[in-house]
């Protein structure tokens, strides 16, 4: 079903499986709920009811389980998505995406592939519980031998979804929870795709760069809308690893300035990477260091504190009046 | 009386073979022996239990109609369940240590927590609103079977004191799946750890039925790991109790842990955000109803004359009395003050934290001095 | 021949009480019967896996020895184990996917794995040397009990393919402590997998014994999740292959997974840097050894004249063949590449992957211009 | 039993332990082989036979298990020390200290305490096979809630244990494998002991700042006295959350240079975060940019190439140099 009106990004990521499973039979989706129920997030609605209950699999509740057999499954030849209901919850798979998943291809020389595609709402925002509104990419990103992505609007996750799949690496696919219910028409021409690994600059601009991914690329463009003396440049990364260093670095050294923006605690998150390694090798055309604006080095906070902890269109606008020497 | 074991379902009615229970209340009310489960209980005793169901039922539906509202942000319901809940928790000595779920708000409200506390976790003011040492149950755990290893160190602490202390563990039916229960069944047999693991099968994890976490009974899982298992109806609230009570003098006495699967049922959804009508049929819902946990106990309330319509009105007042003013308490609750972002996560001073709350306290005042 | 079920051990002989387990052949030699498991193997057949069993202990004592003049950095040895894991690995039909740990020798060189792939594994050389589609033996897993899951998964693989494969995963008796084995027994159970789950209780876990993880016989662990769990003398190749065949032949035919303990002894340390006089008896392993499984099927051929004094002989001199040029091989084994540390990271290019190559290669060519 | 000789750090750790459980009756010990085998390293060598099985206890396989009800004990009372066998083998324990442990002070708005020590030997350089050789510390840094420490020789290693033991936060303690046979004389008296939180300068120089921890500390005091130009000075940080920032920035202002070494991938490793830190407090004293130097992008590879993938003094001096524009 193909639609040109606006659709949001669940509904965009639903559309992308629905066609990455109509174009290989060897799709397919599991995960807790993902079958009658269609997800929590009704990422997965509908597609049991089209591709029955062999090819859409309620599993147990087990997230290593969903891992460890999805690994099993790919080894078999299919290619599994698998679907970890929140964040929070993908701890206890942490083991086989670490150590299993990540390697399998390494450990066999290549002989093994392993196309599995882990889907992770993440993020916060919504006044969830604890453990529903985190951001645990920078442990993903970490471990070599996985690709991480994540998709910021309905265009690029009806895109992204599909090359993931498509992918022979395995991809730990993050998408932003807050922005499931956003809205856009979506671009569905697979010529005119950006490729799965390119990041994107979604706003040009010549004073600063805003880097960021997911649900902050949102809060970036409205800070960049909102800055009244500068022209801020918005980067979606996309692709965390690997990292499209060519497009970063060269709006870096365009603007001489930059601001990462994640949901996740500062210290150890991705930011930390990408700071080193703009400093690393633009160390002499930047004009102030890369500041990094994010969650705080404390747990993820109850919801009714969670606007503090997260990074809004003001922080940013701080951070950015601060890589002009200070607040103005 | 009759004796015997009492059948839980039918085939035909939930479409599942006949399966066999401890029971000790029929759904009319009527009093079965069982036995190995003696239990005699005062019409004190009695009464006081159909007061905390009659009690948490009106809290549960105030919690929704204030998860509506918006009031709460979500409400995990524990409708159907309050005979497995409080049955359970009217076992416990008051040294016992429970670990709950984030569904058991009969077990809290059992041990004393301020109900308040209970909703302002929802209501997403505190991760955990009451303290876990003094009220002896822990902090709501939401990452499905975690807190069953928890509950299974705290017996092997409860062994190394030599006191005759005892730990219980609350868990879903589909938690019986997750890795850690199961690790959790382990350490417990290795070390005839004093934990008692209460399992409320209520028939579904979210949208998924119980048969597809196992095609055979939950309590039977026990029994390869080493320890008994047994299957009790979790809408009667005697046979639940005097199951509970069992294994914890089992546990008590050096004899190891138990699994209790608890045969019951969530009549709501999942939480509030959940919608059950796009997986299960009303059919199926309603045919629980009939073995609702609090009518059959107030019919034997009544059948056997301890109680008459002015108890039961009474007993609804004061409900209504302890909803009236939770409805208010909460609506009332102050958010966290902000600081509280940094206040727990060490014990010790941490520079990183230290710093970034002396921060954002500077970066608060700079909107409220007007430069922004 | 007697018939019935054999004793594995006695009290007096392990400590514990006996163990009953299926077992064909005893450790005189002398076939025994058991209903359920008949099997009829013709001379030739008896004589390849005798082949098999000399064969691979004689590639075991060669790695011993070289582990010991470090051309391996490490060695887990199989000795005791070659029963069990010739007679399992038997079993398997060409199609099939065998799921091993770090100690399948027997599993791996009876799929038609080069030897030298083995030993290259603990040479450091590579962590698999072999293309485990092609070989269908999958690359040895470290991470205790992981694989398991793999098995299960690519059991419900077979099940959408519609053939009629199977998968075994091979695992200790002290990996099923742990979370994923038990996940794996959810998931195989629920979906009535076609998968084996044989698992080989050496009765060590390193220094931890048996009755550590489980207080009741492993075995036993199936029937709660819902599928049978059968115990066989590990040291019987016969017993071993019999009841992996009914297994797999369940498997195929839809009746879901099996579990089978072998009941089998650790002869050796953990690996070569282990020491085991640390924690375990003399008198144990020298009662295992009389519990030989090659001994006893040496004397079932020589009893019942399959083979002769000739025979025996040649099979040692072939073994001692195949362990020569081994040796030669693993001694000669150039070391991988550089490169190869970034050549499998990705299947496509990776920016960081491919910098970081080049720029190491830059800098260990700086090197040999003599630069530092 | 207290020695006047040298002795290893594994020694060291021993009786540190020692001295702990002797203190304090509640502390207990629990992992796989801790009890009759003593470890696989020998840390926990007759601890069962003093201390008996119920506080030295041979757990059963199941790292998730073991951390789980070591927080049950904690809850209890006592101060659990957890071995974990190997680096690689913590990931199924991995949820536990990272939704469970790390948070329980949290959560419970500090009504519960989990004073539970994690050991685990880290990094390669003994030729062992895979998941034997890893450097996991960057996803526990990243982790709000636990303190991250590891010592570099056995004078540390006696006392840091010790210190974490009686610390009421968790603590990951990680034990730098192929130093466990390095020996030393070591400084027992408790008064003299560095707080656990502190990095220490083990090598004063006044050129650049190598700055590491654990295993590399050695790599680079060899390192400095290998370089024929330049001073350098080495920092043990010891403490990598918190990371004792006073110290490292106070080096590296004075030197306005700075080389991180770590055996873990540099991609969104801990030096990513020491770097970022740095620039961002540093930037207008820096003359160069914090380069960085450790694993590659790719997983830990087989033994007979690990020599490559770990940083060794060359590659140390080779970043030194590049620091200082260029290679010689
Ligand atoms: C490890 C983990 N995975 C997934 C979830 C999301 N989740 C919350 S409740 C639930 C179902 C739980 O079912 P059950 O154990 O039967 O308990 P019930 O909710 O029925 O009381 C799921 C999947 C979670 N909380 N934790
Ligand atoms: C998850 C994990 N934890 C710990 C280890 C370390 N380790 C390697 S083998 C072993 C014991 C395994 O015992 P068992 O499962 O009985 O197999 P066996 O070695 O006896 O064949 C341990 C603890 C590991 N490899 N993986
Ligand atoms: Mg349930
Ligand atoms: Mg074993």
């Amino acid at each position: 079903m193909v639609t040109t009106e606006a659709v949001s990004l669940s509904r965009a990521l639903n559309e992308g499986l629905r066609r990455a499973m109509t174009d290989d039979p060897s799709v397919v989706v599991m995960g807790e709920d993902v079958g009658m129920l269609g997800g929590v997030f009704r990422v997965t609605d509908g597609l049991q009811k089209t591709f029955g209950a062999t090819r859409v699999i309620d599993t147990p509740l087990a997230e290593s389980g969903i891992v460890g057999t999805a690994i099993g499954l790919a080894l078999r030849g299919y290619r599994p998505v698998c679907e970890i209901q929140f964040d929070g919850f993908v701890f206890p798979a942490f083991n086989q995406i670490t150590t299993q998943l990540s390697r399998m291809r390494t450990r066999t020389r290549g002989a093994v592939e392993l196309p599995v595609v882990i889907r992770i709402p993440f993020g916060g925002g919504i006044g969830a519980a604890e453990h529903h509104g985190e951001s645990p990419e920078a442990y993903f990103t970490h471990t070599a031998g996985l690709r991480v992505v994540t998709c910021a609007d309905p265009s690029d996750a009806y895109t992204m979804i599909q090359q993931a799949i498509t992918c022979p690496d395995p991809v730990i696919f993050f998408e932003p929870k807050r922005r499931y219910w956003d809205t856009s028409v979506i671009q569905r021409d697979p010529v005119a795709a950006v490729p799965l690994e390119q990041a994107e600059i979604v706003r040009p601009g010549t004073d600063a760069t805003l880097l960021a991914y997911g649900p902050m690329v949102r809060v970036c463009l409205e800070a960049a809308d909102a800055h009244e003396d500068r022209s801020l440049e918005v980067v979606d990364l996309r692709s965390l690893n690997p990292l499209d260093e060519a497009t970063v670095l060269e709006s870096v050294r365009r603007t001489r300035r930059c601001v990462i923006v994640h949901e996740a605690s500062v210290t150890g998150g991705y930011g930390a990477e990408l700071a080193a390694r703009i400093t690393e090798t633009c160390f002499r055309t930047l004009v102030a260091p890369p500041l990094r604006v994010g969650g705080f080095s404390t747990p993820y906070p109850p919801s009714r504190l969670e606007d503090h902890y997260l990074p809004d269109l003001d922080r940013v606008l701080d951070a950015v009046d601060r890589t002009f020497g200070g607040r103005p | 009386m009759t004796v015997g074991t009492a059948r839980g379902d039918t085939p035909d009615a939930l479409g599942e073979s006949p399966t066999e229970f401890v029971q000790l209340l029929s759904p009319d009310g009527e009093r079965i022996e069982h036995p190995g489960y003696e239990l005699e209980l005062t019409a004190a005793e009695l009464t006081d239990i159909y007061r905390d169901l009659v009690t948490i039922r009106a809290m549960d539906t105030e919690a929704l109609a204030l998860a509506r509202q918006g009031e709460l942000a979500v409400w995990a319901s524990m409708h159907g369940q309050e005979a497995a809940q409080i049955g359970s928790a009217r076992a416990l000595a008051a040294g016992d240590m429970a670990f709950p779920t984030y569904r058991e708000h009969g077990v809290a409200w059992s041990r004393g927590v301020d109900p308040v506390s209970i909703l302002g976790h929802f209501r997403g003011a505190y991760h955990s609103g009451w303290d876990p040492l003094r009220s002896r149950v822990q902090a709501y755990s939401v990452v499905i079977g975690s807190h069953t290893l928890h509950a299974t160190g705290y017996a092997m602490g409860i062994q190394r004191d030599g006191t005759d202390d005892a730990a219980i563990a609350y868990f879903g039916d589909g938690a019986t799946s997750a890795g850690d229960v199961n690790e959790a069944f382990v350490f417990a047999a290795a070390h005839r750890a004093p934990v008692v693991f209460f399992c409320q099968n209520n028939q579904w994890a979210i949208s998924v039925p119980v048969d597809r976490q196992s095609t055979v009974p939950l309590h039977r899982r026990a029994e390869g790991f080493g320890f008994p298992g047994v299957r009790v109806d979790g809408n009667d609230v005697l046979a639940c109790l005097a199951v509970t009570r069992k294994a914890l003098a089992d546990a008590r006495a050096g004899r190891g842990p138990t699994l209790i699967e608890a045969f019951t049922y969530r009549m709501g959804g999942h939480t509030t955000t959940d919608d059950p009508t796009r997986y299960r049929p009303a059919a199926e819902t309603e045919e629980w109803r009939s073995r609702d946990p609090i009518e059959r106990v107030r019919r034997h309330l009544t059948a056997s004359g301890i109680a008459d319509r002015e108890f039961v009105e009474d007993v609804e007042s004061r409900a209504e009395a302890v909803v009236v003013d939770l409805r208010h308490r909460i609506r009332t609750l102050p958010d966290p003050d902000v600081a509280e972002i940094w206040e727990y996560a060490y014990a010790t001073g941490h520079p990183r934290v230290d710093t970034e709350r002396t921060e954002y306290a500077d970066y608060l005042e700079s909107f409220e001095d007007g430069q922004w």
